[in-house]
């Protein structure tokens, strides 16, 4: 089978959703969604956290089978039940939960069930050419023959996206293609959806980012709580007016004021000379109050930096102290009791047990101060479960739901209530924002000011540049396990870019 | 807020629903024992549910073992190995200090031997398949060094208090029966409401997760393969006791027996998923088979192909009609 | 094409004077049957000037056929005795043994398809079993004296198989079956799988005994008779085991069992030695001997039996 | 973008040394290869290369297949039941139609039994390690219904050519021996080389991502059923042809060995990783282990001891060492 490097662009069809419902159990999460998407449109769908955004889009992929409600294609009703009858209608998901085969090379993640062959013997020369071309159209860099479980995830991000290029989709289903990614992908992939739309794909595309959708989509639908509540010409609106629509009430989005560091204020963290196997030779101070953003590209070691600090990652030389006493090597357990804390940048792989309630989540890393004599104090542990999401904002989750059946979004408000249920006197985040809305995500942002402000030391580390710029008393720009640079809160995005790439 | 709210208040109707799917696999059970009431005088009667626990008790402290193993993300297929080696080493101790000695010592041996079986384990990062598979060729062949490959039993005066498990106790059921019963309550209770058992679900549900949230993964491993051994040794006592003997050979292979029973129940094999009460469930299914068989007079040459089947059937059954499928 | 067949047979025969090595190939180790069978072997072994080795197959048939192979590699043995785990998959490596000028013992179990013939199987072997066929037999004629004594009407038999898969152990359940049938009397209620374990045997007789609270006669292994025996408690039924271990002995001579089938292991291991080593070192020897001859009252070990020959067993299970 | 470049830039070096790490395995076999060389006069003759392959075969063609099952993210616990089952077929189908026909239906019977145990864990869903235990239990039963529990030989006059598989052939080894580097060397370009190989990667790697990307994972696991079927009965009838004749209880137990082999070949058992020739070396070092005993002339007591050991050094030095750890 030989693959079709470019399908007829022109015969990406209209789509039409009807009647589209959705139910889990008792819950209904979409409820008779009706809308049409024209040839070569990019189309914005957007909302809260949990209103259905990702259901939608699987329907359309055929990763799970609407209850009500039909699919048609120019007119014509198709039968989507299997992700296979949505490929064959030319529709490809990138679905928000990346789907890549940890033990496969990129290159066989790209072409993923549709390899180059003779008669079925592999014909992985072909595809190494083809995979070189859409590196060169996307301007992606990836090592082909990377095993993809060993990429950064920003870096899987981009194989997904590579792999609905290869199949010559003729309608492109987005799930946060971008939520990984950091600023210059974010671009590069931005322009790969608008070229492929001036060619005629469709393109559907789910996003937190405001800007990002406005600048790009034709045309935006809003939903909330699972309804369709309107569609819209994007040219017409502003992030104030989409907020709006989404939430159905006022909120203010911006990143709050940081309150400047007291310069009495005592040193917490001190990062010595510490070194792993991605991390060189890294040293800095954090005081109590203050904010240390670590900018960088994907892969420059900032993940590394934390899970360091945090004893995850095997160090090799430096050590870390907390208040003046030093840290043993290689101890999460010391970190944290300590009182450090690190809310991870993968909320799958690193952060959650996707198999457990979200209460058992929540509680797992606190256990000890929730427990006598070895027994969970269920009630205790319940309370301030219960209070903790609340403060975070967390939704959908009845008695006893499991962490998997949450949204993206909602998972990773999870994340973070994990490690605020005991207020910590050092925070660690990785993209600390990572699919949660425009609402919540303010809402993560005060709250990591908030700490600040009562006395906790923090770091964070984000893809997104005005996250960190506006987050951050002081930035600290990484480079290939180094840093490289450092700037004071007042930096500009552009400054702060260049020392990323630089040399 | 509004939708927590509204969670917490819809809760009768969706956790009775809830709970029904979760119980699939007893109705299996149900409708097993209900067939062989209709169909035979004997099956419910207290003589034979009393048979029926003594039948179940060894599988049932292995499965009860294996269910922890199992939902932390490891095998102990040395569990019986252990039991033998314990067993062995118990009648020894029997035999120059006594029987309470010679049963505190049998489970001191095999907590310890399960201990160095998790410390080899997670010690060699060796996938525990193969890992205890490994050891168990190690302890069997420890039985037959200490053993000489003979039998061992205990000095004929003390015999009638070292089969004080095969004595009827609480409800007749036989002593051995009720420490089977006793020892899947306390471990589904450390299971379902520790911090241990928090521990032993998040290790096996996502190891990574667990590890940066503080968890001595290896700690959990090492703790669960002990108490695996110490439940080998107690099984390992009940068949002593019974047969007035231990030797190298015993209970060869019941160890698969006891991951599919837990199976069986409904704990997942993959880990992070299952409970106690599974391991029960499944326990009983293979032996209310193996029981109404006998009892309804049937040939015996079908009894595999019928056996066979009615395993796949409660299984799917569990499967396609009530447990909630996660992809 | 085939192998051409070594017509030559034994290639070397050993002079008397030369010390041999004997293997014995049991079961396995752990196995108290096995070792008793090999403390006859070990004396029939020092009083010929030989020595003795036990090959642990840990009763995995395949690993038994891998150590003949290797045992042909290696020469270390003159002579091979051997209790199959398996009865067909050890004829080629055994075909093999003889080749290479192995003398070969097949003991206890039958070697070949053929259970009802103590004819060797194996070409060029020499054949002391235990018959399935006549085992079954005699434990069939046990059932028949045990109900002589059970002054019913009907008298209600329960057999204890091995296991349903093993052609060997349905041979014998045959020939047990065959031999009740002949007694209008006799009525068998159940032939279940009983095992070789106590507990296989305990778990088999609490079923079989609550299906037929009545039953009078209990045939089966002597370890799934022994579990079976433990789980009655105090009861009138008559039980046959098939073994001769110490306990099974002192069952039958104290009371408790009605008979057993006696298997001397230790008299089975030493003539199976030394016809081995007779024909390793050039003489002429029976080649097929029924094991049954060679135990006391022709296997039938009833209290009686027992007691007149004081006999003793030699090992346990 | 100067990261990724330097990664690509360091290849060559790089490379290598994966590939060693790679290997790590292979020193293990050939280490304990040279160990015995060394020890014995006998160990590296061709005749004891013969008798290697030869006791390799059966055990070589089960793991051959397991690897394609434990690959694609199943176990087929059915497999030597089918062995079995297709074994007797073959034998029956030789008394009526001659020996080709025999061979010839005893692939087809493993090939359909294959299929059948695949569909019924694809239609169940229900996980492939109870569900294809049940079916084994099933198909010993089916064993044992077909033959009434007796054993089943071609007619006299067919036993020559009936035993065509143990016949010296290939650089002396037995034919056997041949057909099962064969079927390792054929399996292993499948999963190497073809689509069909990728896609058993893909949907033991991650069924979800499989099925997302139009990957039909149910027909995956069926096929690799039905290789697996293919396989037993390959073995079945190379048993069969040693021994003369075919049998309910044959191979009982081995479908464990093979499992067994392929893990210590360093094949996760998880899914999604490993490759054929792992599944050799890790048969190679059971059989060499035990041939080495056997010519060693050590007393076996120990055996079992240092057998589990020698596993346990060759997969936690694998993993230790040489291989490089995911999590
Ligand atoms: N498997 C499931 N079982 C039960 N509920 C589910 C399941 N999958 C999703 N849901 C629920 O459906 C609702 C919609 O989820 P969906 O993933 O579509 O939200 P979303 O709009 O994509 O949110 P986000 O922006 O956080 O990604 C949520 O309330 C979620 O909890
Ligand atoms: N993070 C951990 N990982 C593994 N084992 C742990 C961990 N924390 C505690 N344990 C073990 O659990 C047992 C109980 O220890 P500890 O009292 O510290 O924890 P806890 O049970 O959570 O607390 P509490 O005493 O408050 O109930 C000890 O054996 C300890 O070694
Ligand atoms: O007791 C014997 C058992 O140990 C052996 O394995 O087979 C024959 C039996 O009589
Ligand atoms: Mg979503
Ligand atoms: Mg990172």
């Amino acid at each position: 089978m030989d693959t079709p490097e470019r399908v007829n662009r022109s015969t990406a069809p209209e789509i039409t959703v009807s009647g589209i419902g959705k139910r889990y159990g008792a819950s209904t999460v979409l409820r008779d969604i009706t809308l049409s998407v024209a040839p070569g449109e990019i189309h914005g769908i957007m909302g809260e956290n949990g209103a259905g955004k990702s259901t939608l889009l699987k329907i359309l992929g055929g990763a799970i089978a609407a209850d009500f409600g039909v699919v048609k294609l120019d007119d014509r009703e198709v039968k989507i039940a299997e992700p296979r009858d949505a490929i064959a209608q030319g529709i490809s998901l990138i679905s928000q939960e990346l789907a890549l085969v940890p033990g496969l090379s990129v290159l066989e993640n790209v072409f993923l069930g549709r390899w180059a062959n003779t008669g079925s013997l592999l014909r992985s020369r072909r595809d190494a050419d083809h995979l070189e071309r859409l590196l060169a159209e996307t301007g992606f860099e990836l090592d082909p023959r990377a095993m993809a479980g060993d990429l950064p995830i920003g870096q899987q991000q981009q194989v997904e996206i590579l792999k609905a290029l290869a199949r010559g989709a003729k309608v492109l289903c987005m799930d946060e293609p971008t939520a990984v990614l950091n600023e210059a992908e974010k671009a590069k992939l931005l322009k790969v959806i608008r070229s492929l739309a001036r060619l005629g794909t469709t393109v559907i595309l789910v996003s937190h980012y405001l800007e990002e959708v406005l600048g790009l989509v034709d045309r935006v639908t809003i939903l909330r709580d699972g309804q369709h509540i309107t569609t819209e010409d994007a040219s017409g609106h502003t992030p104030e007016s989409l907020v709006g629509l989404m939430v159905g009430r006022e909120v203010d989005f911006l990143i709050p004021e940081v309150r400047p560091v007291p310069p009495e204020a005592k040193t917490v963290v001190q990062v010595a000379g510490l070194s792993s196997s991605k991390v060189k030779d890294v040293s800095f101070t954090v005081r109590q109050g203050e904010i240390l953003g670590i900018a960088g590209l994907v892969g420059s070691g900032r993940s590394e930096t934390l899970l360091a600090m945090f004893g995850a990652d095997r160090t090799t030389s430096g050590y870390v102290q907390i208040n003046g006493r030093r840290l043993r090597a290689n101890s999460i357990r010391e970190a944290i009791k300590a009182g450090m804390a690190l809310v991870p940048e993968s909320r799958k792989e690193q952060g959650l047990v996707m198999c457990r309630p979200v209460d058992e989540n929540i509680a797992l890393s606190t256990l000890s101060g929730r427990s006598l004599g070895g027994f969970v104090r269920v009630a205790r542990e319940k309370a301030a479960v219960s209070e903790i999401s609340h403060s975070v904002d967390l939704r959908g989750a009845r008695r006893g739901s499991l962490i998997a059946d949450l949204s993206g979004g909602n998972q990773q408000k999870a994340l973070f209530a994990k490690w605020l249920l005991n207020p910590p006197a050092v925070l660690l985040v990785d993209e600390p924002t990572r699919g949660v809305d425009i609402a919540a995500k303010a809402r993560i942002h005060g709250m990591i000011a908030d700490l600040a402000a009562k006395g906790t030391a923090v770091v964070v580390v984000s893809s997104e540049l005005e996250e960190v710029i506006g987050l951050s008393h002081r930035i600290h720009v990484m480079r290939q396990g180094r840093i490289v640079a450092e700037f004071d809160r007042n930096a500009s995005r552009d400054e702060v870019m260049a020392s990323a790439f630089l040399k | 807020m509004t939708t927590v709210t509204a969670a917490v208040s819809e809760p009768a109707e969706k956790k009775f629903k809830l709970n029904v799917r979760d119980f699939g696999i007893v109705f299996g059970l149900i409708a097993i024992m209900l067939l062989l009431t209709l169909n035979t005088g004997t099956f419910l009667t207290g003589r034979n549910f009393i048979n029926l626990f003594d039948q179940a008790a060894i599988v049932g402290l292995l499965a009860a073992a294996a269910t922890l193993c199992i939902v932390s993300g490891v095998f102990d297929l040395s569990s019986t190995a252990n039991l033998a080696v314990s067993a062995i080493a118990g009648v020894m101790i029997t035999q120059h200090l006594g029987v309470i000695a010679g049963f505190v010592g049998a489970l001191l041996v095999g907590a310890a031997l399960g201990t160095v079986t998790g410390l080899i384990v997670v010690s060699t990062k060796v996938n525990s398949f193969i890992g205890t598979l490994a050891v168990s060729i190690i302890y069997r062949g420890l039985a037959i060094v200490i053993t000489g490959g003979a039998i061992v039993a205990p000095l004929p005066e003390q015999l009638a208090a070292f089969q004080t498990w095969t004595w009827p106790s609480l409800f007749g059921l036989t002593a051995g029966s009720v420490l089977m019963v006793a020892m899947t309550i306390v471990l589904g209770i450390v299971l379902w409401r520790t911090t241990f058992g928090r521990r032993i679900y998040a290790v096996g549900g996502n190891k990574e997760a667990a590890r940066l949230s503080g968890i001595r993964t290896g700690s959990i491993h090492v703790a669960v393969f002990a108490i695996s051994g110490l439940c080998s040794a107690m099984a390992g006592m009940i068949l002593a006791s019974r047969a007035g003997s231990a030797q190298p050979a015993m209970a060869i292979g019941i160890e698969l027996t006891a991951i599919a029973a837990v199976v069986i129940g409904g704990t997942s094999i993959l880990g992070g998923h299952g409970a106690m009460w599974r391991a029960f469930v499944g326990v009983m299914i293979l032996t209310v088979i193996g029981n109404g068989f006998n009892l309804l007079h049937w040939d015996t040459t079908y009894q595999q192909v019928v056996t066979g089947v009615l395993i796949l059937l409660a299984v799917a059954a569990d499967g396609l009609f009530f447990r909630k499928r996660t992809g | 094409t085939p192998p051409t067949q070594d017509a030559a047979g034994p290639a070397s025969t050993a002079d008397a004077g030369k010390p041999l090595n004997v293997g014995f190939f049991g079961f396995a180790k752990s196995n108290g049957f096995a070792q008793g069978t090999f403390l006859g072997v070990q004396q029939a072994a020092k009083a010929n000037n030989a020595s003795a080795t036990f090959v642990d197959p840990n009763f995995n048939a395949q690993t038994q056929v891998q150590q003949i192979q290797d045992a042909v590699t290696s020469k270390q043995f003159e002579v091979i005795v051997i209790q199959a785990n398996d009865n067909q998959a050890l004829i080629a490596p055994l075909q093999q043994a003889v080749q290479a000028g192995i003398t070969v013992v097949v003991e206890f179990s039958v070697i070949g398809p053929k259970f009802d013939t103590i004819q060797p199987q194996v070409p060029g072997a020499i054949s002391i079993v235990d018959l399935p066929t006549s085992n079954g037999k005699m434990l069939g004629q046990m059932g028949k004296d045990a109900c002589a004594k059970v002054s019913k009407d009907t008298c209600k038999v329960a057999y204890l198989e091995g296991f349903k898969s093993l052609p060997l152990d349905n041979a014998r359940t045959e020939a047990v079956k065959a031999e009740l049938a002949t007694d209008p009397k006799i009525k068998l209620v159940a032939s279940v799988e009983g095992g070789y374990t106590q507990d296989s045997g305990r778990q088999a007789f609490q079923n079989v005994s609550q299906a037929n609270p009545d039953v009078d006669v209990v045939i089966g292994a002597s370890q799934a008779i022994t579990g079976a025996a433990a789980a009655a408690g105090n009861s009138n039924i008559k039980f046959i085991g098939n073994g001769a271990s110490t306990s099974n002995v002192e069952a039958v001579r104290s009371g408790k069992w009605f008979s057993i089938y006696v298997s001397d292991v230790v008299a089975n291991g030493a003539k199976a030695t030394e016809l081995g080593l007779a024909k390793a070192r050039g003489q002429q020897v029976e080649t097929a001997v029924d094991e049954a001859s060679l135990a006391p009252n022709k296997a039938k070990g009833t209290k009686e039996a027992l007691d007149a020959v004081n006999y003793v067993s030699k090992y346990s299970d």
